[in-house]
């Protein structure tokens, strides 16, 4: 078949793409070739258009094993344990499946963790819809929210923690993105990089269908009215036969009889067998007559692109062909040896031992084209409000409505369809600052959160890529864990376009000057571009997801209250920031303005307090302050609890509603005992943290003094129901 | 009026479930099953006596709701 | 006490079950759905989880295994047999329980606290609890909307052998407290001889207080007298 | 040679997902539907030139494994 430009660019392909192609391969391709240089060059593969971007971020740290370029990143948690992670976008596939999307995306997500030796132990992730008024956005949420909890309950793993959010923005484009977390030990962990000559690649898992043919390239491109079409794209997961595969991996790993192993993800056998030999620079050479496959007649072509989910490649010791057959067979999973590797170089195709294509792997992985984009900076701007016109609102109608909203109201409707349990380590379930999960058979666990601030990151991309990062560190901290990493899935409109491309740089930057502050590196993460529709595009939505150690779990620490009369005190100034703030944005439909300025020296210095009070046992309850400010995070360690607040009207700042709704960065609530504040104020001021003591805990009522008095109660089904009358 | 729909997977999407139907039962000796697949079955019945319009109706929940158009196929057959 | 604890390829409650097993020092063998043979034991327990993906319906096809064979022999023989949330749908789809467990009212997979009753507690299973004992267990399936027929639910109340009922903090058994659908609120069964116990909520997910409470604790020892 | 089969919910079976589509529908505005029953539907391929032997087959499959008989009932057409 003739390649013709039409063709080129139905595979996603620029034609100066093309041209480059046809230099480095010094002829033209055929189509098999053109197909495997479409899904190897497009952006999810490539990471074009983000590469030089990246290498900017902070990645380095004592407690880091494996930095991004792996399937996941791996971080050192003492003795010989560590902790495997990454998160993962399926948006495009979700917008139009939203079950099998969501479903898949916490599949593929649980490979890469699996795929690198570790038992996943937690789920998380971070879903963003459109409005919720929009008419899809009902299908959407129910699809997604079944699909990932029909994925994580089916294969056992508990679904723990995440973030749900409503913005118009999302109204074309949602955003799904998975998290896994695992446990392994240091001494075995298994990466992708081939080695040495001859030896066997072994296709595991599930048969090869026709499903997902480009599905890594529709990843990659926008949404248009003509995305109706790309439909038989979507692959149907099959979270049964993962729970076989992963069991048969994990057993095969026991002992020494892998050299390297990969799973399929996006662009299926093409990307993992090119990653495993470029990586090890090697050639490979896959006989694909013998792959198994689901349908009759299927051609080299779909074998190469198929996204059919649940598949492995492996790569074996010598001789371990038989013994690792056995484990497969026990788990009645097709186990064929398809290929070898070579010492070519090059990527070799046969099909009845005729080369079908033949490319050198450095054309596809090195020497793949990277994209220094043009791109701008965003300005700070000043939101026009006239703050005295705030006064003729009451706190109480402000707080009720918040409570009430799509963003704010409790997720129980939700996390409740997600086996929480499962494996009997969730010491806390979702509900809090973070989730937090016991190392299997140790006293030592680990915390887990997902964050975003896409209405941040949109103001001031800069600021926000910081101040998530933050938050992120900030709910670690607030159930008393060490942060030790992070991943991210950034979510990005159209690269092309330069303001948007602004938005990716300096986000990034936001992003690496917090962690490097924080010593609280990137070990792994995800780029997704394209998410818009006809040239509208999201608002920048970097989603961190970050991983802390509980040295020694005694007794699970979250934000409900516990006691009568304790006294409750909050870290770090407020200085009341309205601009970008929910309270601006549900009571008053204000979007404009600047985010919250982010100090690192504050934030770090306060988290690290917050951290110590923790671990001498000072503290009853522990919250940070972030959407809403005070009074909702104040409001949220009522609801639930037997307990409420009585709160001193502040001495200081005026507006009350700066005071309350203020969403200064930095900051948490302590519940303390009487007995204790002696000691946690000595070492608050011996560190020059600023605090001050706002009131205290009383039975069944939330109240701030001469402004409101509410039955905890009433608050509490004020919060819920929100979803149930959806 | 009665109406019987089915509505299956379009012909190259996964069926697990069908898969493991089958594995089961050639596991338990049904040596000469060749293909299963798994589909869902309604019947429904209308208050309507013009069958042209209540096809339609029928037609119209299929694609509202019975059926998943993205992934699966339907027939509406009058019983 | 001797017990085993069978594992199908899709069981995910499998350790779980094992770990409150031996934390109450029984000795327990893990037994792989393919073998023919039971090791010698006093209880045999079926796990929770998604046997073969709960394809077909849930518990139908674990319902055909090798092993199942054997389970059903030893039941006959007078052996304890406990199943729990999928372990109790492959219970019924055997025919060792009466009665299925058909989906959820809401449709929805739910997994939360829930209080149940200790109905009998005249049994090997429940001895160690207080008649109407009100307990907070975990739950998470979906389908676990018991249904039977008129006569054996008659059946059921005039022999006892209804084991757990959903109910609120109170213990009122009303419909607010029914989760997913229940008939009378069952969540869990004994067959006639009272040798074998299905249930919908996790007894093992409730023996440790850094994770949930102890509240499952006593259903293990009661075993153990 | 190929079969259809199809497993439903005896009548005195309580039908919960039958039940939530039948409410759907109303909602979105079918309000001439009368009663929805959902059940399974199987498409079964044999390797079989015999048409009685096969449906025996067939009817077996039913019996051991598709149907549970204490709740549903099924019925086999040839296609
Ligand atoms: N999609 C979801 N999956 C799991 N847990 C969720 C999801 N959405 C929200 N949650 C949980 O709900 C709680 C509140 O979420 P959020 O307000 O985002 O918390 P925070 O502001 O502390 O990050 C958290 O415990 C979170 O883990
Ligand atoms: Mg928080």
């Amino acid at each position: 078949m003739k390649i013709t430009n039409q063709i080129v660019e139905k595979h996603g392909l620029k034609l100066e793409e093309y041209s480059i192609i046809k230099k480095l391969l010094k002829r033209e391709p055929n189509l098999l070739e053109l197909g495997i240089f479409s899904a190897m060059w497009n952006e999810h593969c490539s990471y074009k258009s983000s590469r030089k971007h990246l290498k900017n971020l902070h990645t380095i740290g004592k407690q880091v094993i494996q930095g991004p370029g792996e399937n996941a990143g791996v971080i050192d948690i003492g003795d010989d344990d560590a902790i495997i992670f990454k998160i993962e976008s399926h948006n495009h596939p979700s917008y139009i499946e939203p079950y099998q999307g969501a479903a898949t995306g916490v599949g593929g997500i649980l490979r890469d963790v699996f795929t690198m030796g570790a038992r996943p132990i937690a789920l998380l992730n971070s879903i963003h819809f459109g409005s919720p008024s929009h008419f899809k956005t009902k299908t959407l949420l129910n699809g997604v929210v079944s699909g990932i909890g029909g994925y994580g309950n089916c294969i056992g793993i508990p679904t723990v923690a995440g973030e749900t959010k409503f913005n118009s923005t999302y109204n074309e484009n949602i955003l799904v993105n998975a998290m896994a977390v695992g446990h392994a030990k240091k001494n075995k962990i298994f990466y992708s990089k081939a080695k040495g000559l001859n030896k066997s690649v072994v296709y595991v898992g599930s048969k090869t269908g026709r499903d997902g043919i480009h599905g890594a390239s529709m990843a990659s491109a926008e949404f248009d009215e003509n995305s109706e079409e790309k439909k038989p794209t979507v692959q149907v997961g099959d979270p049964f036969t993962e729970k076989l595969l992963m069991e048969a991996c994990l057993e095969l790993m026991k002992d020494n009889s892998i050299i390297s192993i990969q799973d399929m993800g996006a662009a299926g056998l093409t990307s993992s067998s090119v990653e495993m030999a470029s990586k090890g620079e090697l050639g490979i050479e896959l006989h694909l007559d013998k792959v198994p496959c689901r349908e009759e007649n299927m051609t080299p072509y779909e074998m190469m692109l198929s996204e059919s989910q649940e598949r492995m490649l492996i790569i074996l010791e010598d001789g371990k062909e038989k013994h690792a057959e056995e484990i497969f067979k026990k788990w009645d999973l097709d186990f064929v040896i398809i290929g070898k590797t070579t010492n070519t170089n090059k990527l070799t195709l046969k099909y009845n031992n005729k080369v079908e294509g033949e490319i050198p792997l450095d054309a596809l992985s090195s020497k793949a084209p990277v994209y220094d984009r043009k791109w701008i900076k965003k300005k700070l701007t000043k939101s026009k409000i006239d703050t005295k016109k705030l006064n003729n609102i009451k706190i109480e109608d402000a707080l009720i409505k918040i409570l009430s909203s799509a963003n704010h109201s409790n997720k129980s409707w939700i996390t409740n369809q997600y086996d929480q349990m499962v494996m009997c380590d969730t010491a806390q379930r979702s509900g809090s600052d973070a989730a937090i999960i016991r190392i299997h058979n140790k006293q030592k666990a680990i915390a887990v959160s997902v964050d975003s601030s896409s209405n941040y990151c949109n103001s001031h991309p800069l600021t926000g890529g910081k101040q998530i990062v933050c938050e992120n560190w900030r709910n670690l901290i607030s159930v008393g864990a060490k942060p030790l990493a992070i991943t991210n899935c950034l979510n990005f409109g159209n690269p092309e376009d330069s303001k948007i491309m602004g938005e990716f740089a300096e986000c990034l930057i936001g992003i690496k000057e917090a962690c490097e502050f924080l010593n609280y590196p990137v070990v792994s993460g995800n780029v997704s571009f394209y998410n818009g529709t006809n040239k509208k595009n999201i608002s920048p939505t970097p989603v961190i997801g970050g991983v802390g150690l509980i040295q020694k779990l005694n007794k699970p620490i979250n934000h409900q209250f516990k006691k009568d009369n304790s006294i409750i005190i909050v870290i770090g100034k407020t200085f009341g920031h309205l601009e970008q703030s929910v309270f601006f944005e549900e009571v008053y439909s204000i979007t404009d303005g600047s985010p919250p300025e982010v100090n690192l020296t504050n934030e770090k210095n306060n988290g690290e307090n917050v951290l110590e009070i923790i671990k001498k046992d000072l503290v009853n309850s522990v919250h940070d302050i972030s959407n809403g400010g005070l009074i909702v995070a104040l409001a949220e360690m009522s609801m639930g609890s037997d307990y409420g607040v009585k709160i001193n009207k502040p001495k200081n700042l005026t507006n009350l509603f700066k005071y309350f709704f203020g969403e200064d960065q930095g900051r948490y609530v302590l519940e303390v005992d009487k007995n204790n504040l002696e000691k946690v104020e000595k070492i608050l001021r011996n560190n020059n943290i600023f605090y001050e003591n706002i009131g205290f805990t009383q039975k069944d009522y939330f109240e701030i003094q001469k402004e409101l008095k509410i039955d905890i109660k009433e608050l509490y089904k004020i919060n819920n129901q929100w979803y149930n009358n959806y | 009026m009665k109406f019987s729909v089915t509505v299956t997977l379009k012909e190259d999407v996964l069926d697990p479930q069908g898969k493991v139907v089958q594995n089961t039962l050639q596991n338990l000796g049904m040596d000469n099953l060749k293909s299963i697949r798994q589909g869902k079955y309604f019947e429904i019945e209308l208050n309507d006596n013009d069958q042209i319009k209540a096809e339609k109706k029928v037609n119209d929940m299929c694609k509202k709701l019975l059926a998943n158009l993205i992934i699966e196929d339907y027939k509406i057959t009058k019983i | 006490m001797n017990s085993s604890v069978i594992v199908f390829p899709g069981s995910n409650c499998d350790r779980d079950i094992a770990v409150a097993l031996e934390k109450l020092q029984f000795k327990n063998k893990m037994v792989w759905h393919k073998e023919t043979k039971l090791p010698k034991s006093d209880l045999i327990v079926i796990p929770g989880g998604f046997s073969y993906g709960d394809y077909l319906r849930s518990g139908a096809i674990a319902g055909k295994s090798l092993i199942v064979n054997e389970v059903i022999k030893a039941a006959n023989n007078g052996c304890l047999v406990l199943g729990i949330c999928n372990g109790f749908q492959i219970l019924t789809e055997t025919g060792l329980l009466k009665g299925v467990l058909l989906r959820n009212k809401n449709l929805k997979f739910i997994n939360k606290d829930v209080n149940i009753k200790v109905i009998n507690n005249d049994t090997k299973f429940s001895n160690k609890y207080k008649k109407d004992q009100v307990l907070k267990i975990n739950i998470a399936h979906n389908e676990g909307n018991y249904f039977t027929n008129f006569n054996h639910l008659k059946e059921l109340n005039n022999e006892n052998l209804i084991a757990f009922k959903y109910c609120n903090k109170n213990g009122d058994t009303n419909k607010e407290a029914n989760p997913n659908g229940s008939l009378e609120n069952i969540a869990g069964i004994f067959n006639t001889k009272k040798n074998i116990l299905g249930m919908m909520p996790h007894p093992e997910r409730m023996v440790d207080n850094l994770i949930s409470n102890t509240d499952g604790i006593n259903l293990f020892s009661s075993l153990l007298k």
